[in-house]
């Protein structure tokens, strides 16, 4: 058992905060909520440059060789500064669909271009009922002279705007469980895209599809056995974002702790007082079991072992504690936390928004529990 | 015991709710709105004044004042049919000056303000906290200085909300800096419009505003002190203790709100409703909901037979507003995505107010003493236990 | 709005309090927990002669009138003070079914029996799936010849092995909520009734009926219409048992604030560390809660209120919070709350056994969203 | 990071799991169950010493001391399976005192007593808590005064469990009044059946013994002084850093054992365990069982890395502890009346062992250090918040 990061690993982390802290300030994060891209091309030519696309992908598609526990790093980091834009949605759930599911022809196509920043995927699957189960997905597929015509609507789709492709779960058949996944460019005849406005300044948009044409070699896996590949892409998508979750949740500490040791009340810094003592020695323990678990389900992703109960046990458990955390950060550092100018708000809305993706604790209990009966 | 209103209270919280519903129109919501306060523009005036004008904002005063002479339960009862309809609430001059006025104001002090105060003509906003002072209200740097027949006041407020739509500052201001904590502070009504006052918006992650006040040599007149000079913290403590009560009922007007979503939103083919975790999380937010309003009434019950609420009014606002942070996070996961639908965006649930209760309910668990300092009074002045 | 006790009330609860501080000590309470009979004749005797029996029954069956506020005041004491024996399955169980459902000559025949003392009663209604509804009652009673047989096994029956009559609840028709209540004598042929050995110490029994003969006239109300009565009386009993429970918290109350101003550590008064004045604040939280919700309970009883709702919200309620509530006891007061001799132990185990009963706090919870959805 | 135990911890742990399904005779259960400790009488001692000659007792101390020379991984893994296997786990020689008198023993202490720890032929009981001091262990009364090679020995000892099986007490007396505090104290080995020495046993809650130990004037050989004098509270506070951690697999063996009955129970028609509600609370708890995985093999990954558990064992214990204290309350929701039934009565369920666990978990929060004292720890040492 080894609980600590490789050198290089060390290495990775600083370079990855370095730049971020410098190219991705509380300003930044500000002004892309605003922006209707929400994010700057800039930074995203960067990262690419530096290889953070690149991590996912093998070496014969031009990516530096599979391994999400050092992605988990980087997107720690992303969480810790609020990165926006369609990094999680392009290099973690697309490229994980594409890598899952995707025949030679199109790795061969996609993922060169994901690794070198040229291609941005979205991934949509919710519906209106905004569940994650195959029942939720009505928007349907049929097939017509080789092609497959898809009509529906999908909703809260991270990054769809700027996205280049689509990648959309629709439904081609009666029966329940028979989805499948097809590659959709958003450029298409009949792709409508409305960005909507949300909390967080997220970019989720709602995707209109209205007889979109989509050729049969864009089927991604197999024809209606698209359930299974977007399960798994979603599971280990939910390890991802605990990655930035717990990110999220150092920079929390990072604003906490010199405060209360710097505010002074009643004559002594208030982390002198024993409740706040006590709230922020919860919130190390929220901070090191998410930390924890969401490596512990990262390395076992990487080894190829079963991951699924200990993604959904992860991802439960950073629900509600990321969320917890961040409450009780509100509550010791009191009015100022309150305020819009002050960093804090920032996480308070990101982690409601990540609390609900990719399901929630209850949901995700609710799997842990299917794995037990 | 008698948990019950009389008849005649019923009759007159019916007469609140018609009252009400008849006079908030869509101009007044959109005045509210925009302000964050029902009072500061034209339409606010004209309804507050109306409303007033029933003794419905101190009914529980004296009639020579603009009051009822009504009970303590009919003013709470009031409170909460004004939260539930989403008229904001915090009346700094009816529910927080007034009773300090009518208990430690000369008689020329209450003549003066406590009439005008009653009728809905002027709005006061608390000026109590400072950068430096968060919880510890002894902690002020803001300085009175006496000179004739009046006070010169310089110096910095912060967190000071609605300082930009009220007409008046209830300023706690140090007059003795040499003394002993507790000891050097009064409290005074500053006019807002008065020369070498600044006030700076600070916005809140709710959205909605509160200020930073700077005060440079602003002239006070000497007859706007309230009570005894020095005597302000004591003033201060006894006005949390008198009129201290929080009403829920905004919050519970959202929790209606989910109970009706959850009622006819269907997902898997049957009701939200149906799912029996959501029928727990609901149910326990009822049951939080029931067991505040006994803490709530029972504030009013103690003042209407002589007794100055204390611990217990530390209780309630602890018990209303951590329900108030359950209601609004159970809200967000009941919704799920369309949660964070904003305000105006498309597929927004219940007018895109979950999230911005969700983001507004924060604060409350922070300011008017956070939960820490009301576990403290509980501790130390209910059950007596030792401060060191 | 009134929150206060007449002064009849103050008196009332002093002179119950004197009796039982007296009778009724932490010695007693032990010795009866490992008694057979598990309570005192004597204190029974007392008790009955100085009325307390007689608080729900009106005058014309020798009863002091109908008050269950007052009851609840007496209920509360006893909570307060342990009180062991049968005056709970007896006086609040047994005399709200008669008093709900007893014919004339029932009533006239059994309650001046309660009221004096001279008869004790236990409500049978618990099967092998340890359920609150209708379906989960199995005992069958069958007609032959103007008589019921009644066949089947009621379980967790309080005090049934020194009581005189056993309200029995049995199935009378194969529709689901088919259920009639009968009045068996104990001394009836073929019952057979055996003691459980639970963490309280409290009397809880088996009871076997092998084809006990019960006369028509013995049915409480209605034939088949047993269910309606059954769930009134057990929400009012659940009230009654919101009194005992709010009384007990008191008394943990009491145990618990001398000892932490007492008791020092580290150089002051335990009480004087923030955590432990946090902890004991949500003590007080939680037993002011606990009173006024019983109290508006019982309020409601006594002026003919629909009271369902609010007795499944005080139910819930105080079976967490007095739960939580001795926890956070025997947490500030630490490695002497955790001995035998100290009194608080008998309170974390009758906080448990009385959450459990007439419904816990999940069950009550799911009764509130009845009356929501 | 690596999550695993090697190949070659996994082979060991499963010859301990042969082992202990071996050698638990009903014979050891019975006396075990009787004596509440599975040392002390002679089923115990035979089984310990059996037990201990595979080196399993200290696995990571180096084989001239009786040890395999293997890593604290191993070591808590083979706690945990005792844990698992209901063999009472806490062994205060092996585990507490003994890494002490290796980091700070004299030589001739190490060949003294390590040999004999290691092989399973003496136990210790922990002799730190009196009457007036619970959580504030430096405040000690009992008295150790030198008199030519040995140690008068008087006063008071509390709350110290196994000293009516142990063989030796691991004391901590004052052998300096006059010096500050935390300056004053020894630690030091005393026979349990020294003339002097009377322990009368104190019944708790759980059902189970501790004792209070009387010395009068006891005679305690000089050479049994651990480390110097008046270092003792350093060394007290070093042994909880040493090899303080907490195995929870007793408790999660009762939640298999939950688990196991909620599959099994039907309840209007179908299993307990399709209760969705019941499905999220023991969800919850697999969840927080993993999590304590994670921290309790980060404590022994630390020592295996040279370094010393800090606050982290202190998160690990209270993490461990509300977990366990989660697990029989919720238990006891789940089995309903049928958790109240005791061991012996009609209709118990699990053996009634589901009131038995309930009754004993709540000291987990209290004993070796309350959880109040561990988040202290984590804010002062972890967090490094200022203490005043």
């Amino acid at each position: 058992m080894n609980y600590d990061f490789t050198s290089e690993q060390n290495i990775l982390k600083e370079s990855a905060h370095k730049l971020l802290a410098k190219e991705c300030t509380g300003q930044h994060v500000r002004e892309m909520a605003e922006d209707e891209q929400g994010f700057s091309l800039e930074l995203w030519e960067q990262m690419a440059e530096l290889g953070w696309m690149s991590l996912l992908i093998p070496e014969k598609y031009e990516g530096s060789g599979v391994n999400f526990f050092d992605l988990s790093i980087f997107l720690s980091e992303m969480g810790y500064h609020c990165l926006p834009g369609p990094f999680f949605s392009t290099v973690v759930s697309g490229g994980l669909a594409l890598l899952e599911a995707g025949s030679d022809a199109q790795k061969g196509k996609i993922l060169p271009d994901i690794s070198n920043g040229r291609c941005k995927i979205s991934l949509a699957w919710m519906e209106e009922e905004g569940r994650y189960s195959p029942e939720g997905i009505k928007l349907g597929a049929r097939k017509k002279n080789g092609h497959f015509i898809l009509s529906g609507k999908k909703l809260f789709v991270p990054d769809a705007h700027v996205s280049d492709i689509i990648i959309c779960a629709a439904r081609t058949s009666d029966d329940l469980k028979s989805i499948t996944l097809f590659l959709a460019e958003t450029k298409a005849k009949g792709i409508r895209i409305q960005l909507l406005d949300t909390m967080a300044g997220d970019k989720q948009c709602e995707v209109l599809f209205d007889h979109v044409e989509i050729p049969e070699e864009n089927i991604l896996g197999e024809l209606d056995r698209g359930w299974p590949i977007l399960k798994k892409v979603l599971l280990k998508s939910a390890v991802a974002k605990c990655a930035e979750m717990s990110g999220g949740a150092e920079k929390v500490m990072d604003l906490v702790i010199p405060y209360v040791k710097g505010r002074k009340q009643f004559g002594r810094p208030i982390g002198a007082f024993q409740s706040v003592q006590h709230q922020c020695a919860n919130m190390l323990t929220y901070i090191e079991t998410m930390k924890y678990l969401m490596y512990q389900a990262a390395w076992r992703i990487d080894k190829g072992f079963s991951f699924e109960k200990e993604a959904s046990i992860c991802k439960a458990w950073a629900s509600d504690s990321y969320r917890k955390l961040v409450a009780l950060g509100h509550q010791v550092i009191g009015g100022v936390g309150f305020m819009e100018e002050y960093d804090l708000q920032l996480y308070f809305k990101r982690a409601k928004a990540a609390e609900q993706l990719f399901g929630d604790a209850d949901f995700h209990r609710e799997w842990v529990a299917r794995g037990m009966f | 015991m008698d948990f019950h209103f009389s008849n005649e209270d019923k009759k007159t919280l019916k007469e609140v709710r018609s009252f009400i519903k008849a006079e908030t129109t869509p101009e007044l919501i959109a005045e509210t709105h925009k302000l964050g306060h029902i009072y500061g523009g034209k339409e606010g005036r004209r309804f507050i004044r109306k409303f007033a004008s029933n003794g419905w904002l101190t009914p529980n005063w004296p009639e020579e004042y603009g009051g009822l002479g009504r009970s303590a339960v009919l003013n709470a009862a009031i409170r909460e049919e004004m939260a539930y309809a989403s008229v904001p609430v915090v009346f700094v001059a009816a529910h927080m000056a007034g009773p300090v006025i009518m208990h430690f104001g000369s008689d020329e002090m209450k003549k003066e303000w406590l009439l005008q105060i009653a009728r809905g003509e002027i709005e006061f906003s608390l000026g109590y906290t400072e950068p430096q002072a968060g919880s510890d209200l002894s902690a002020l740097d803001i300085r009175a200085v006496l000179k004739g027949d009046r006070f010169i006041v310089s110096g910095q407020k912060s967190f000071n909300t609605a300082s930009h739509v009220a007409d008046y500052h209830w300023l706690a201001a140090l007059t003795d800096p040499d003394a002993k904590r507790y000891h050097g502070m009064s409290l005074m009504i500053a006019d807002l419009k008065s020369p070498g006052i600044d006030i700076r918006p600070m916005t809140t992650m709710a959205g909605w505003q509160t200020n930073e006040v700077f005060y440079n040599d602003v002239e006070v007149p000497g007859k706007n002190l309230v009570g005894e000079i020095n005597h302000g913290f004591f003033y201060l403590m006894s006005a949390l203790d008198y009129e201290r009560m929080y009403p829920l009922a905004a919050y519970e007007k959202v929790f209606d709100m989910i109970v009706k979503y959850a009622k006819e939103t269907i997902t898997g083919g049957q009701p939200v409703s149906k799912n029996p975790i959501v029928r727990q999380k609901l149910a326990q937010i009822k049951i939080q909901l029931e067991a505040n309003r006994l803490l709530y009434y029972r504030l009013a019950h103690m003042v209407d037979h002589g007794q100055i609420p204390n611990y217990q009014a530390s209780m309630q606002k602890l018990f209303a507003t951590e329900t108030a942070q359950l209601i609004t996070n159970t809200g967000m996961e009941i919704l799920g995505p369309y949660s964070q639908m904003k305000e105006g965006s498309k597929h927004a649930v219940l007018s895109g107010q979950m999230e911005n209760y969700y983001r507004t309910s924060v604060v409350e668990t922070i300011y008017a003493g956070t939960s820490e300092i009301q576990r403290n009074i509980i501790a130390l002045r209910g059950l007596k236990l030792p401060s060191k």
